[in-house]
């Protein structure tokens, strides 16, 4: 009766199941289990997103708070970027969990956030949407902390806080934002009817800004970032991509629907929230591409490379120009699942040699070849070389960039974005040069082949296609989104 | 990031902090978030015990008098401020009597309906010559009743503090321990010189004291004054042969049974006439002629009775500030 | 009728060593069956009340002890009655293990029927005089141990209570002197033709009053009392010092705001500046305490500190939406604080563990204990979907609504509390559900769910939570009519 | 004229009388007389305060046959009575309480002559109380701070006899104080007896003649009666007066003596000065200083000492303080508060007296805190009677201390000037109060303790647990049932002008 | 000050005494010099009550000749006032003494700062 439920519900249940059950299960049963549980969401989302009716009021928290979710175009962006880096990520992590201890609390607390994204993906008015978001930190940070060192303790614990902290700073938006709203449903180009001169309107710019912050924390924006760095490392590398590809988005989806949906573009655009955010950004991206190129760790460069990337994103957000808004989202896309696959790699490589640092892995590429060519080509993409992914929205960001009417911000956001495309190759490529070619002094009579196992190499060679495909063909995408973008700007 | 610094010093830098956090590696709130276990909080069983000894202790430093300078300082400034209140007291009290109707005058505040009544209609209404002598045992009697039982108590306390009385064992007082053995000779020397003019002396100044006593209502004198003077001929007489001879004629029991006899008298007699006057009835007692020794009523029993009490109080002071007993 | 309420309680606790019970369940029944039955009574009475006061006893002047219902004493007379078998119940189980018992059902069962008098007081001297009497009856329950500790305790609750109430006796004078009355009435009942020019004094001596009620309700320079007294035994702890005697601070306080001095006489004084800006920091700094703190019931008492100025928070916006928040955060952080405190009784009298360091790993032994622990610790942080998320929602609304520069910064208190409430409650149910990662759990194999005298009330607040948290509009609606002055 | 009105008369002559005849008798029969006497002032003066609430008028009676301004009177309206029969009935039951102690604190030989001392204290009470004269009053402050003296001495320790020195030396400047302004004052008026002199001081005032010597005369009475009765800076000699003196004497001393020498100012203040005049001077203001430092500095005194009983001494300075500080608000309603206060703490006083010689006498003698630990528990009517005797001194409602607290501060707030004083000092004095009490009631019940102490029951002490009981039910008498109370005083105070 | 100073002089002295008694009893340590600080206080009132019943020019109360007229005689009130101090004085002497000697016997001392110091050495 509420299909709208199914794909967020599901998952939930089976994850809440999984955790009560007390019994330990079988591995290939829990792995079969897990699986299909997985598929079943995919297929459920799928099936949703092709819906004909796409909203639902489940039910009222107070008197004019409903719980309500809609589906729009944003809405099928993030849910198929979930749907498929969840299952890829789950599938590897079948084959690489088997070195961690309770992986049934694992596959549990991966089944909620997937049931909490696709809600968050969904929620059709922002307290709902707080509700999830909520949700998927107190879902995601078992994930972090899973492996039960010390710092993966406390690693999670500073996700946990940063997260809430962010959370809460926008809770105190959504109190102001309540007032000065009629409804808090999300509505293109944003329901706000103050104006930014009014007294109240200042105030709300304010409010604003500290929404931004706050929901800015998830995406790693620059005063709040450092959690990334710290919780990558620590999680396993199926969660770290999960958690790289599609829940650091939440900020982002989080960020467009308060900007776009609540506030509007045009309550910002122009004023001193819009410069500051940009600044943020840039700064951000700067700083994480100056971060990962000086890090020796390779799962800690590639997050804080998703620090930078993400920055692109809210770049394009904070342009507020209809080509920098579609870049922003492309880049959403093409670094989910780049991001994605470079963790999966990342893990790939920690599972078969255990070794962690840069430096160490001489001639990698020999022993895996499989792998780092997907490496190398994803790199590609991050770095922004046609064909891949990464070009394509790049240029948009760039092209938005230079358009929008963003003052001297016009000239720097472009140049910093080259600069920083410039550090990603810096601190990408050299893994690849160190694998391929090890130098003279390597021992190719120590080599033996250590392709990981195929369910490790599958959903990695997957998502390779995907971030090249959307190199190549990205107007299947732009079509869809140029006339709902158009309606939110 | 300079690396001019050796490390140590470096990682004390704002720098290091600032980009170690940038990095996320160290966060200045967060870092301490996973409890370190607290100290658990265990009270002292002693702990109490020793303060309250402390506390003592301090106690006992502040009333060491000889050596606590603070103390010694702070009894100065008390006796310096104490000396300033006096003269400030002085001062008023100079001011105060500055602007009080002059002495001698005979018109002021005092000299009003009240002395001139006691003077003018003193004699008919007491009886007594001595106007005096009317006023404080018949105009305003309650006063003198209460004035000597004023001498009661303090005789009372008196015996309190120095009566020294053995206990039902008839072991002897412990204070007598505490005595300076020296000071219990309480038996006088044989002085011939002394038992001579004392003999001769005591019986004229008992009855001259008889004498005050008994003109009291008619000049100069009355009850106090007169067993004043016979109670320091009985003090005489003490110092000049001894307790063991005035024990003869008086013991504890002859001045209980005087006091309590004279005192009773005093009160019943007063309380018929304050009754009999406050319900306006008639005084049966009469007023006698004026000037004669039997005249002015209740005035002469009551001299005799406050004599009496006077006379046996003042040598009850004597015997007990000698020797704690009669 | 309300006599009658009052009275049985303390009558039952009288009773409690003075009847012979043979075996320790007839006792129970005996305590339990005449909470139970006052409790049944109390919801009687509230739900057929009438508006009609009922005079107890005359003092001074025209000073009298009366009793009367109205929408207040509803709201806090349904908590406590409501709460109260439950925490009934689980005190049976959770004292087998502590001595004394007789004298502590004396007391415990007594404080029911001074907090109802508390609550069904018509006028400030009554609700004085049984908030002294609170104190009065309470003292022994936190001195229950005899320990040191618990001696030095009840001490120091004795000096603030009573010290407290001093000032608080300031207060009741002014509104003798300057009220037309002292009875309770929406909107104050001071005479301002009276008052005069001496707007400022009053308002001096309001501030001191509020500070003396505060001191129940742990407001910031006077809440030492209330971690301290958590060497009480737990039911104790969790129903006084979370529910009964912190909350009727703060039902005092609202009393004192709304009923005496009225908001429109206060509303944007210098004295609502003042006991705002005590309130704000109250919030911050109970909840930084509870992050420090590593003793768990300690802990929790911090954590109540902050809570209840969250209660004062929504009193002194002083609009009857702050009302409304006011009492729909007393009321659910009751049962929210309650739930935990229970659990964490639980959790000490299951394994003797009281130090957060010590629960690593218990989370799997226990399941149903850390289970609702960490629901109460969610609802306390405020998820939405919880209890705690509603009462919040109504406070920080009603800052919003108030128009007042510092209200809002008094929502950024709020939220900088639910972080700090994140980080305190989340670290105990971190550390039990995932105590690292070679961590060796033999030493607790002793360690399991209590039975169903403890969890029966767990499970009932538990549900009483997330139902608060899911559909909470027809309570919130009851508690504005209360603050619109509708009952 | 009424019989009933000789009573007065009666009771302050049997007072004396039995004195003298305590004096022959033995010490059983010593006890039973004065136990009858007081019993008999009591219901004399309990009859006296029906009857004269019944004509609701005052009455003077000749001393002797001469009227007014020659002859000596005495005078009784409805807070004479009421006094008389309050401190009957406190002094009956301080020295029942305290009976068994004066067995092992004096002397056996030396128990009749404590019952004269009693005697004749209640005589003088009783005359200071009845007094129109201000000579006699002189003479009756003398015999009640002799024998005041002498009950603070008859427990022959060094300690008693040092304070006994130090009380009679604070006594005598007092009383030489009050002489020296007692004459001043007879020789701008010419009169001694009270209404006489008010007569001449409205008259003075009118003219304004004598300005300067009449208010310092009124100011040396003050300062007088105020070092007698232990106001603040010349509390010195209280706390070992009280603290070392035989039980008895301590709660009779606390709550009697000093409570006769602040009527005897009620009375000046009302009958020889005028309650308008005095409050028109700056002597109002001195008197409210001191009460007020009084509250706050003997509380603090009291909370440092660790002696049960010296804490209770101070606690009495600053009880002291509260009385004066209802004297220097200068309204009727001011002093209302500090009568009944002067009822509510002598009730109050004696009690915690009595109190906590039961709790001392099971802690093996010693009256050091950590001793008492548990003491509650050893001895239960004291440890009840100490707790509710602790809540009434905090002013806990249902108990005295409550009323006198809310009366002072209903009369605080009719005075401006004094108002925020007035209110704060009694709330951090209330704290201050809690302090020293509830760490002592805390005390004697924190835990079972030492049991090498042995209990003691309800058997054992019989008629101290009584005794205890009616202390108790006193207090709360005065705590619940004040409207009457106040009103008597209100209409005593009226009869007064 | 006022216009009756020099012709008060008695009573100036008699307030005069009266500060040194009162002064005396106050700040001497030896109790026996308080003791005689409190006479000279009493006597100090005695003779200011003397001063103010004096009248000039006339005689003692007591009724010679038959002469009962106002203009004869001082006023007698302040004698009798005076007598009744006398005894209250005597009475509050002796037992000051008799508590000295107590005092004295026991620790040998007239001093009361030593003697207190010395109880509250034995005292704790």
């Amino acid at each position: 009766m509420y299909p709208i439920l199914l794909p967020i519900l599901f998952p939930i249940l089976a994850g809440l199941c999984l955790l009560v059950y007390r019994k330990d299960l079988e591995r290939k049963l829990l792995t079969g289990i897990t699986g299909s549980c997985l598929v079943i969401t995919g297929a459920l989302v799928i099936s949703v997103l092709a819906l004909a009716k796409k909203s639902l009021i489940l039910f009222y928290l107070t008197e004019t708070l409903p719980i309500y979710f809609q589906i729009d175009e944003i809405s099928v962006i993030f849910s198929v970027l979930t749907v498929v880096v969840f299952v890829c990520a789950g599938f590897f992590a079948f084959a690489y969990m088997k070195h961690e201890q309770k992986e049934k609390r694992y596959y549990g607390f991966y089944l909620i956030a997937f049931g909490v994204l696709n809600g968050l993906c969904f929620a059709g008015n922002l307290i709902t949407f707080y509700l999830f978001f909520e949700l998927l930190t107190l879902s995601s940070f078992p994930l972090v902390l899973h492996t039960g060192t010390r710092e993966a303790i406390m690693a999670g614990l500073k996700y946990l806080f940063y997260s809430l902290c962010g959370a809460y700073a926008s809770l105190y938006g959504i109190y102001f934002l309540y007032r000065h709203c009629d409804t808090l449903t999300f509505t293109a180009g944003g329901i706000l009817q103050a104006s930014p001169a009014s007294p109240d309107g200042r105030f709300l710019l304010l409010v604003a800004f500290l929404m931004i912050l706050g929901f800015g924390v998830k995406a790693g924006m620059f005063p709040m970032h450092a959690w990334l760095p710290t919780a990558h490392p620590a999680a396993p590398a199926p969660a770290s991509a999960a958690l790289s590809a599609v829940i650091v988005k939440a900020g982002v989806l989080a960020l467009i629907r308060v900007i776009y949906y609540i506030f509007g573009a045009d309550f910002l655009r122009g004023s001193w929230v819009q410069t500051a955010w940009l600044t943020l950004a840039l700064v951000t991206v700067f700083m994480g591409s100056m971060l990962a190129y000086r890090e020796p760790v390779l799962k800690k460069r590639l997050a804080y490379s998703t620090v930078s990337q993400l920055s692109y994103i809210l770049f394009g957000l904070a342009v507020m120009d209809q080509d920098a808004f579609m870049g922003g989202l492309l880049h959403v896309l093409a670094h989910g699942f780049i991001k994605g696959t470079l963790f999966l790699i990342a893990g790939a490589i920690i599972f078969t040699t255990g070794k962690t640092r840069v430096d160490e892995l001489h001639g990698i590429g020999k022993e895996m070849p499989l792998t780092m060519w997907c490496y190398t080509i994803v790199s590609l993409g991050l770095i922004g070389i046609p064909p891949t992914g990464g070009f394509v929205s790049k240029w948009y960001l760039a092209i938005g960039g230079l358009a929008g009417d963003i003052g001297i911000f016009r000239y720097i956001g472009p140049a910093v974005l080259l600069i920083s495309a410039l550090l990603t190759a810096g601190y990408l490529l050299p893994l690849t040069i160190r694998g391929f070619f090890p130098g003279a002094d390597y021992d190719y009579n120590a080599l033996q082949k250590r392709e990981p196992a195929r369910l490790m190499t599958i959903p990695i060679l997957f998502m390779t296609i995907l971030s090249v495909l959307i190199g190549l063909f990205p107007n299947i995408i732009t079509d869809y989104l140029t006339k709902f973008v158009s309606s939110l700007l | 990031m300079s690396k001019r610094k050796p490390a140590e010093e470096y990682h004390k830098t704002f720098a290091f902090h600032f980009f170690s956090w940038l990095r996320g590696e160290k966060d200045p709130y967060l870092g301490n978030v996973e409890m370190k276990p607290q100290k658990e909080y265990e009270p002292d069983p002693e702990l109490h015990l020793r303060h309250e000894k402390e506390h003592d202790a301090i106690l006992d430093k502040v009333y060491d008098m000889k050596h606590n300078r603070a103390l010694g300082l702070f009894h100065r400034l008390y006796q310096a401020t104490s000396i300033l209140f006096c003269l400030f007291l002085m001062a008023l009290l100079l001011v105060t009597i500055s602007h009080l109707p002059a002495t001698g005058a005979a018109v002021k505040p005092v000299n009003n309906e009240v002395a001139a009544r006691y003077i003018e209609s003193g004699l008919e209404e007491t009886g007594a010559v001595n106007i005096v002598a009317g006023m404080i045992l018949d105009y305003r009697a309650f006063d003198t009743l209460g004035e000597s039982h004023v001498l009661f108590v303090a005789t009372i306390t008196v015996l309190i503090m120095l009566r020294l009385d053995k206990n039902k064992k008839g072991e002897p007082n412990p204070l007598t321990k505490d005595m300076n053995p020296n000071d219990r000779i309480y038996e006088p020397k044989n002085d011939a010189i002394l038992q001579m003019v004392a003999s001769f002396l005591v019986p004229i100044i008992i009855i001259f004291g008889i004498y005050i006593i008994l003109n009291g209502h008619l000049g100069p004198g009355g009850g106090f004054s007169g067993g004043a003077v016979i109670g320091a001929g009985l003090i005489l007489y003490l110092n000049a042969f001894g307790f063991g001879k005035t024990e003869r004629f008086f013991t504890e029991k002859t001045y209980k049974w005087i006091c309590f006899f004279s005192l009773s008298f005093y009160c019943l007699a007063k309380s018929y006439s304050f009754y009999t006057g406050a319900n306006h009835l008639h005084s049966i007692i009469p007023k006698g002629t004026p000037g004669a020794i039997l005249s002015s009523g209740l005035i002469l029993p009551l001299n005799i009775a406050v004599g009496l009490v006077v006379a046996c109080t003042m040598y009850a002071f004597y015997a007990m500030f000698r020797k704690g007993g009669f | 009728m309300i006599i009658c309420i009052i009275l049985l309680p303390i009558i039952a606790g009288i009773l409690v060593p003075l009847l012979p019970f043979h075996k320790r369940c007839h006792k129970e029944i005996f305590l339990e069956g005449a909470v139970i039955l006052n409790s049944i009574l109390v919801w009687y009475l509230l739900l057929h009340h009438s508006e009609s006061t009922f005079l107890l006893a005359h003092f001074t002047g025209d000073l009298n002890i009366s009793f009367r219902v109205d929408g207040m004493s509803m709201v806090f007379a349904g908590l406590v009655s409501g709460l109260w078998p439950f925490a009934t119940l689980y005190a049976f189980e959770y004292m087998t293990k502590e001595k004394h018992e007789n004298s502590f059902f004396l007391f415990y069962t007594m404080t029911y029927g001074v907090t109802l008098g508390i609550a069904f007081a018509a006028n400030l001297l009554t609700m004085y005089f049984f908030y002294e009497l609170l104190t009065l009856v309470t003292v022994p329950l936190v001195m229950h141990t005899l320990t040191r500790e618990a001696v030095l305790a009840s001490r120091k609750y004795l000096y603030y209570s009573l010290g407290g109430a001093a000032f608080a006796f300031i207060g009741l004078i002014m509104v003798i002197v300057y009220g037309n009355t002292t009875d309770f009435i929406l909107g104050g009942v001071l005479d301002l033709a009276k008052i005069g020019d001496r707007t400022n004094v009053l308002l001096l001596i309001y501030v001191m009053a509020f500070m003396g009620f505060g001191v129940k309700a742990a407001v910031c320079p006077f809440n030492s009392w209330l971690p301290q007294a958590g060497v009480a035994p737990t039911p104790v702890t969790a129903l006084l010092h979370a529910v009964a005697v912190v909350k009727s601070g703060a039902f005092a306080i609202i009393r004192l705001t709304y009923y005496s001095f009225g908001t429109e006489f206060l509303r944007g004084t210098w004295a609502q500046t003042t006991v705002m800006i005590v309130v704000m920091f109250t919030i911050v700094y109970g909840c930084s305490r509870a992050v420090k703190e590593t003793h768990i019931k300690r802990r929790l008492a911090y954590s109540t500190i902050s809570n209840l100025s969250y209660i004062l928070f929504g009193a002194v916006i002083m609009t009857p939406l702050g009302l409304t928040g006011a009492i729909t955060h007393l009321v659910f952080h009751a049962v929210m604080k309650i739930s935990s405190f229970f659990c964490a009784g639980a959790i000490m009298h299951q394994t003797d563990k009281r130090y957060v360091h010590e629960l690593n790993g218990l989370g799997y032994r226990m399941p149903c204990v850390f289970g609702i622990f960490t629901i109460s610790a969610l609802a306390l942080m405020g998820v939405p979907g919880l209890a705690g998320f509603i009462s919040k929602w109504n406070l920080a609304q009603a800052a919003v609504d108030s128009q007042n520069p510092l209200a809002y910064g008094g929502i950024a208190c709020l939220l900088i509390s639910a972080l700090l409430t994140a980080i305190y409650m989340l670290s105990i149910v971190v550390r039990a559900f995932f105590p690292g990662k070679d961590f060796d759990d033999s030493s607790l194999q002793d360690a399991h769910d209590p039975n169903w005298k403890m969890l029966l009330p767990l499970f009932v607040f538990t549900v009483f939570i997330i139902l608060f948290g899911i559909h909470s509009q027809s309570i919130v609606n009851f508690f504005y009519d209360v603050a619109a002055g509708v009952y | 004229m009424d019989f009933v009105c000789n009573f007065p008369f009666f009771s302050i002559l049997i007072s004396l009388f039995s004195g003298t005849i305590c004096s022959i008798l033995p010490e059983k029969a010593a006890k039973a007389v004065n136990r009858i006497v007081i019993a008999a002032v009591g219901v004399m003066s309990g009859i006296l305060l029906l009857y004269l609430l019944g004509t609701g008028e005052s009455f003077v009676y000749w001393m002797g046959h001469f009227p007014a301004p020659w002859g000596n009177e005495i005078r009784a309206g409805v807070l004479e009575a009421g006094m008389a029969l309050f401190f009957c009935i406190i002094m009956y039951l301080s020295m029942a309480g305290g009976a068994h102690k004066l067995f092992d604190e004096v002397e056996e030989s030396k128990h009749n002559l404590y019952y004269i001392l009693i005697n004749l204290l209640l005589s003088s009470l009783l005359a200071l109380v009845y007094t129109n004269d201000m000579f006699t009053a002189y003479v009756f402050v003398e015999i009640n701070t002799i024998s005041a003296c002498g009950l603070i001495m008859i427990r022959q320790v060094g300690r008693t006899i040092e304070a006994a020195v130090r009380y009679m030396i604070m006594s005598l400047l007092g009383s030489g104080l009050f002489l020296f302004g007692l004459c001043i004052m007879y020789d701008l008026t010419g009169h001694l007896l009270m209404s006489n002199i008010k007569e001449s001081v409205a008259l003075l005032i009118q003219n304004g003649e004598y300005q300067i010597p009449l208010i310092v005369s009124v100011t040396l009475m003050c300062i007088g009666l105020c070092i007698k009765s232990a106001l603040f800076p010349f509390h010195a000699w209280l706390p070992d007066a009280y603290g070392y003196s035989t039980v008895s004497s301590a709660a009779i001393l606390s709550s009697l003596v000093s409570k006769g020498y602040i009527f005897l100012l009620i009375k000046i203040i009302y009958r020889v000065i005028g309650f308008d005049i005095f409050n028109s001077t700056r002597i109002i203001d001195v008197l409210f200083v001191f009460g007020l430092m009084g509250m706050i500095f003997g509380s603090l005194s009291a909370i440092k000492e660790n002696d049960i009983r010296r804490m209770i001494a101070y606690s009495s300075v600053a009880q002291i303080g509260y009385i004066y500080m209802g004297f220097g608000m200068g309204t009727q309603a001011g002093m209302v508060a500090s009568v009944f206060h002067i009822l509510s703490h002598a009730a109050t006083k004696s009690l915690l007296f009595i109190a906590a010689i039961g709790l001392t006498e099971v802690s093996g003698g010693s009256r050091k805190f950590i001793d008492l630990t548990g003491a509650g528990y050893r001895n239960k009517w004291a440890g009840v009677a100490f707790t509710a005797g602790s809540l009434s001194m905090v002013g806990v409602p249902l108990f005295s201390g409550f009323i006198s607290k809310l009366l002072f501060a209903q009369a605080a707030v009719q005075v401006e000037g004094k108002m925020l004083a007035t209110l704060i000092v009694l709330g951090i004095s209330t704290v201050l109060n809690a302090i020293y009490f509830m760490k002592t009631v805390i005390r004697i019940y924190a835990t079972t303790g030492d049991t090498s102490y042995p209990c003691i029951t309800f058997k054992d002490m019989k008629v101290h647990a009584i005794v205890l009981i009616f202390f108790i039910l006193l207090n709360i008498i005065l705590g619940v049932n004040s409207q009457p109370i106040v009103n008597m005083i209100e209409q005593g105070l009226a009869m007064f002008a | 000050m006022g216009p009756n100073l020099w012709i008060n002089y008695g009573e100036a002295v008699a307030a005069i005494l009266f500060c040194i008694g009162f002064t005396n009893l106050l700040l001497q340590t030896n109790l026996i010099k308080k003791i005689i600080g409190l006479n000279i206080m009493d006597s100090a009132i005695y003779l200011f009550l003397a001063e103010k019943g004096y009248i000039a020019g006339r005689t003692a109360p007591i009724v010679t000749d038959g002469v009962t007229n106002v203009e004869a005689y001082i006023n007698p009130i302040p004698s009798g006032l005076v007598l009744t101090g006398i005894v209250v004085s005597v009475s509050v002497s002796a037992l000051m003494l008799s508590l000295t000697i107590r005092l004295y016997i026991r620790y040998h001392s007239l001093d009361l700062d030593e003697i207190a110091a010395q109880l509250k050495k034995e005292g704790r």
